[in-house]
């Protein structure tokens, strides 16, 4: 196998090991990235939108090559009864400005892409390799990888465990736990393939603008959960996902839910005639601030889905991926730059810089979000989508009734089915999202 | 009309999917019971791939061919050791055209 | 011309003079319809929404004959700025129930539908007439009619003012104000012709099911206005309208602002390619309960937007006329089978029946609105809307900044731009709302 | 490229829609005037069908060819009899193929 030492081996060729392998291979360091898929991104799957922002700062004109399907202009939020729902929506002509700020991708042409760059700039990515275990020193700091290739192991002064939210190899070396059935989503997809044209005209965009669906109601069965419509050039990727320990519970089955939703008046128009490439079903880390383990320790660390890192609330992963996997890369070469040991006092830098950007703080904003959505789940999935649809049903609705007395209806509604509780719900939800 | 299938079956969901199928070799052990656990029994309707059924003995049986390695049984069931999740080797399984 | 004397003469073949002549003639009244325009609907101009519960109780199967163009499944709200909107939509499956409850159509093949009904039933249609002036007895009853046809006046027992907005007959008769400018909005309309299947896949429907757009913001140039973009078989209905006080100060012309609106990145995919069949300028009456008139007197009743009964708040115009058509026809039959006389007292009972309907009730609950429109519109119509959408485009531009410093931002935002006003603003719209 | 003709000018909106002229005989006259009023200008700008326009020497002309009879002069200008405002014959002016 491969004899000589590396700077760092990086557990994974997604979001955040791809960024960690840049980052640090641009930097000069000697960097292995093992990734078991046949290529990076065959065992990814994502929604699948992409935060330039955090991207520019590790890529600067990424927007040139990279494979990028389309830029969001428009942002939908639909809250859902089984045959209704009731939306709010936000479009804006300057997201299609000289550098737009989020775009739908493609995984698997994405990761190999961005992959591939890290390679360019002297990371070795080795492909078809399942990392085993860790191995470790007498001090039982980390010293390499043993994987499922024949010949030894594999050392380097530290191991960025990028290895996505199942992520194994850190859990048999106890440096976490196994999620939670609270703390992951089990969401299921399709690649619902149409004409760029249809896709536009049915979402009213113009050549390779976008626009994303995040969908909540009764679609997840009282389950905590919810789905998603977003616009590729030529797909569109329509999924759902509950937490699992939800769906456990549940008599549903994820293809079930799916196709209830793929079938509901308001999403079937948007992919009537669609020809389905692909069913993929992937867990995505719901726990939040809670649930972030221990990031780093003598001759590790840990970051993107395998520590946690996305922000539920606002269905944003890549970005917490893609800067925690930087953040790591930037601590490690502080280190080495200080001819210093990648001990865990040291790395402690790296949590330091999670501490100060976004990540750490909206993981905590939210902190208690987690918690609320699951135990209000009845409440927020089933009782509020049928009580808002109720209410918007009779204020369009022309009937002769009097809009006094349609208020008082909408009013009683809301009273019988939470009496108090609706000024509970308030300060709860306000009390999560402060 | 007859009642037009509920749903689609997972099969035909996963008929569009690219494996390379670690023949001989599952990723993941079913262990021995005698009973299966409510989580095992969960799985039977859970798996997005349908790899979890029960048989007419009421085991809880599994063929991971079709898996999309998405670890949710992992979660349920291998904390009380009811099975075994390990990825597929280097390269097998299932490989997302476009995840 | 005419020698007999008529039960009634109805004034225009709109939405309000065929539910009075209808239901008269349906009763066996003699009734004579007067019609200036070349056919019923020549002359009148609306979005086009047509409540179907209030026209069920005239004719109840209209649904099997009448010209309707789409059945209303979506209702969407936009705010909008120059280059975004934040919109509010609700969509429901149930509205395509088996009696619909909203259609889009067009006037001119409605109104002559309809018209057609009544005469049918007995009623006299007599186009290209226009009344030029009440004819009065001694007492200053209304007794007839004097027309712009050779030949002498027509009498009748009672004249039904069912004129439009203009109403010229009862204004110079001095039986009622001609509108304060700060009472009717100047809107102007195109229709938009494409196939049809473009636009059920613009706006995501299936076949004959329709969608309603309502804006408001910007696009109104900081008059108190609105846009709407209606969808019919083969065309799209888009108009702008403002209030003609607001239009007289403001430098932008109506064709401009509609061709503003139009432009607009939100509104433009939409209409691509579409083409133009036709322009209109209408006025329409939202002064609400303030500026109803007196509504009944000696001999003659005024409804539909003659009378000012149009519910501007909720765009609900077409129920509140064929309702008031359809009360003074029902009163004047009543005071004529009681074989009693045309006189104040007893046409009192329309106003009776108006007022304990949904047409005074719902008036009178929005009294305060239009007062509130006209003199907050900057704010209704500027500010909060550039606010809301700052507001959204933090909320959902991924920047690296933390969610908290960005709720700071649109907290500090709303307050330095209106300060307490908020209070102020929140109590004033909830009280002229309830 | 040119700044694109900002608005398409109201003589072609008006094109598509159907008239019957009252050639002759217009429904709405100005009133002579020395100077014209603020409500009298603003017609200039506010009149849909674009039929209010000030000529040379101040005053503001009326052509009410392609009047769409929306009533928007009557309600600024009657009030003070700047205009007299009646409706055309019966089965003159705008004759609306839709509405």
């Amino acid at each position: 196998m491969i004899e000589e030492k590396f700077d760092a081996i990086v557990i994974g060729a997604g979001m955040a090991g791809n960024a960690a392998a840049y980052t640090m291979a641009s930097r000069g360091l000697k960097v292995l990235q093992l990734e078991r898929g046949e290529y990076p991104g065959s065992k990814n799957v994502q929604g699948g939108i992409l935060y330039a922002d955090m991207l520019e700062k590790i890529i600067p004109e990424f927007r040139d090559e990279a494979p990028l399907e389309r830029r969001l202009i428009e942002q939908r939020f639909w809250f859902m009864t089984d045959k209704a729902h009731t939306g709010m929506h936000y479009r804006n002509d300057d997201f299609n400005e000289e550098r737009p700020n989020r775009y739908t991708i493609i995984r698997s042409q994405f990761d190999r892409w961005f992959s591939r760059q890290a390679q360019e700039k002297g990371a070795i990515l080795l492909c078809e390799t399942t990392a085993l275990e860790l191995i470790r020193d007498g001090h039982d700091k980390v010293i390499g990888v043993r994987t499922d290739r024949s010949g030894g192991a594999i050392h380097a002064d530290v191991v960025v465990l990028a290895e996505g939210v199942n992520g194994l190899l850190g859990a048999r070396a106890e440096l976490r736990s196994v999620p939670a059935a609270d703390h992951v989503a089990l969401a299921v997809k399709e690649m619902h393939f149409l004409p760029a044209e249809t896709i536009e005209a049915r979402f009213n965009l113009k050549a390779d603008q976008g626009l994303v669906i995040e969908a909540a109601g009764t679609i997840s069965h009282g389950m905590t959960g919810m789905g998603f419509i977003y616009t590729n050039k030529e797909s569109i990727s329509v999924g759902i996902g509950c937490i699992v320990a939800d769906f456990a519970k549940n008599g549903i089955t994820p293809t079930q839910l799916l196709d209830n939703f793929k079938k509901h008046p308001s999403v079937a128009p948007l992919i009537a005639g669609s020809e389905v490439k692909e069913y993929a079903a992937h867990l995505i880390p719901e726990g939040g601030f809670k649930a972030v383990p221990q990031l780093f320790g003598d001759g590790w660390v840990i970051c993107g889905d395998a520590g946690q890192f996305n922000n539920a609330v606002h269905k944003e992963g890549s970005n917490l991926a893609m800067t925690s996997g930087r953040l790591a890369a930037e601590a490690i070469f502080q280190i080495k730059s200080r001819r210093e040991p990648m001990t865990k006092a040291n790395l402690a830098l790296y949590k330091k810089m999670l501490d100060d950007s976004f990540v750490m703080k909206d993981l905590r904003k939210y902190k208690d979000m987690p918690a609320l959505l699951h135990n209000s789940a009845a409440n927020l999935f089933l009782t509020y989508p049928e009580l808002v649809s109720k209410a918007m049903e009779n204020f369009v609705r022309v009937d002769g009734k009097t809009k006094i007395e349609k208020e008082k209806d909408t009013i009683r509604n809301f009273r019988k089915a939470r009496g108090f509780g609706l000024i509970g719900d308030a300060i709860r939800l306000a009390r999560a999202w402060r | 009309m007859g009642i037009e299938p509920q749903f689609q079956k997972v099969e035909e969901k996963l008929f569009q999917n690219r494996y390379l199928v670690d023949s001989g070799q599952p990723h993941i052990k079913v262990m021995p019971h005698d009973k299966p656990s409510k989580n095992l029994l969960a799985m039977t309707h859970l798996c997005p791939a349908g790899c979890y059924s029960q048989a007419e003995n009421g085991q809880v049986e599994l063929t991971a061919d079709g898996c999309l390695e998405c670890g949710t049984c992992r979660i349920l069931c291998e904390p009380a050791g009811e099975i075994t999740w390990e990825y597929p080797r280097g390269g097998y399984g299932i490989l997302f055209k476009f995840g």
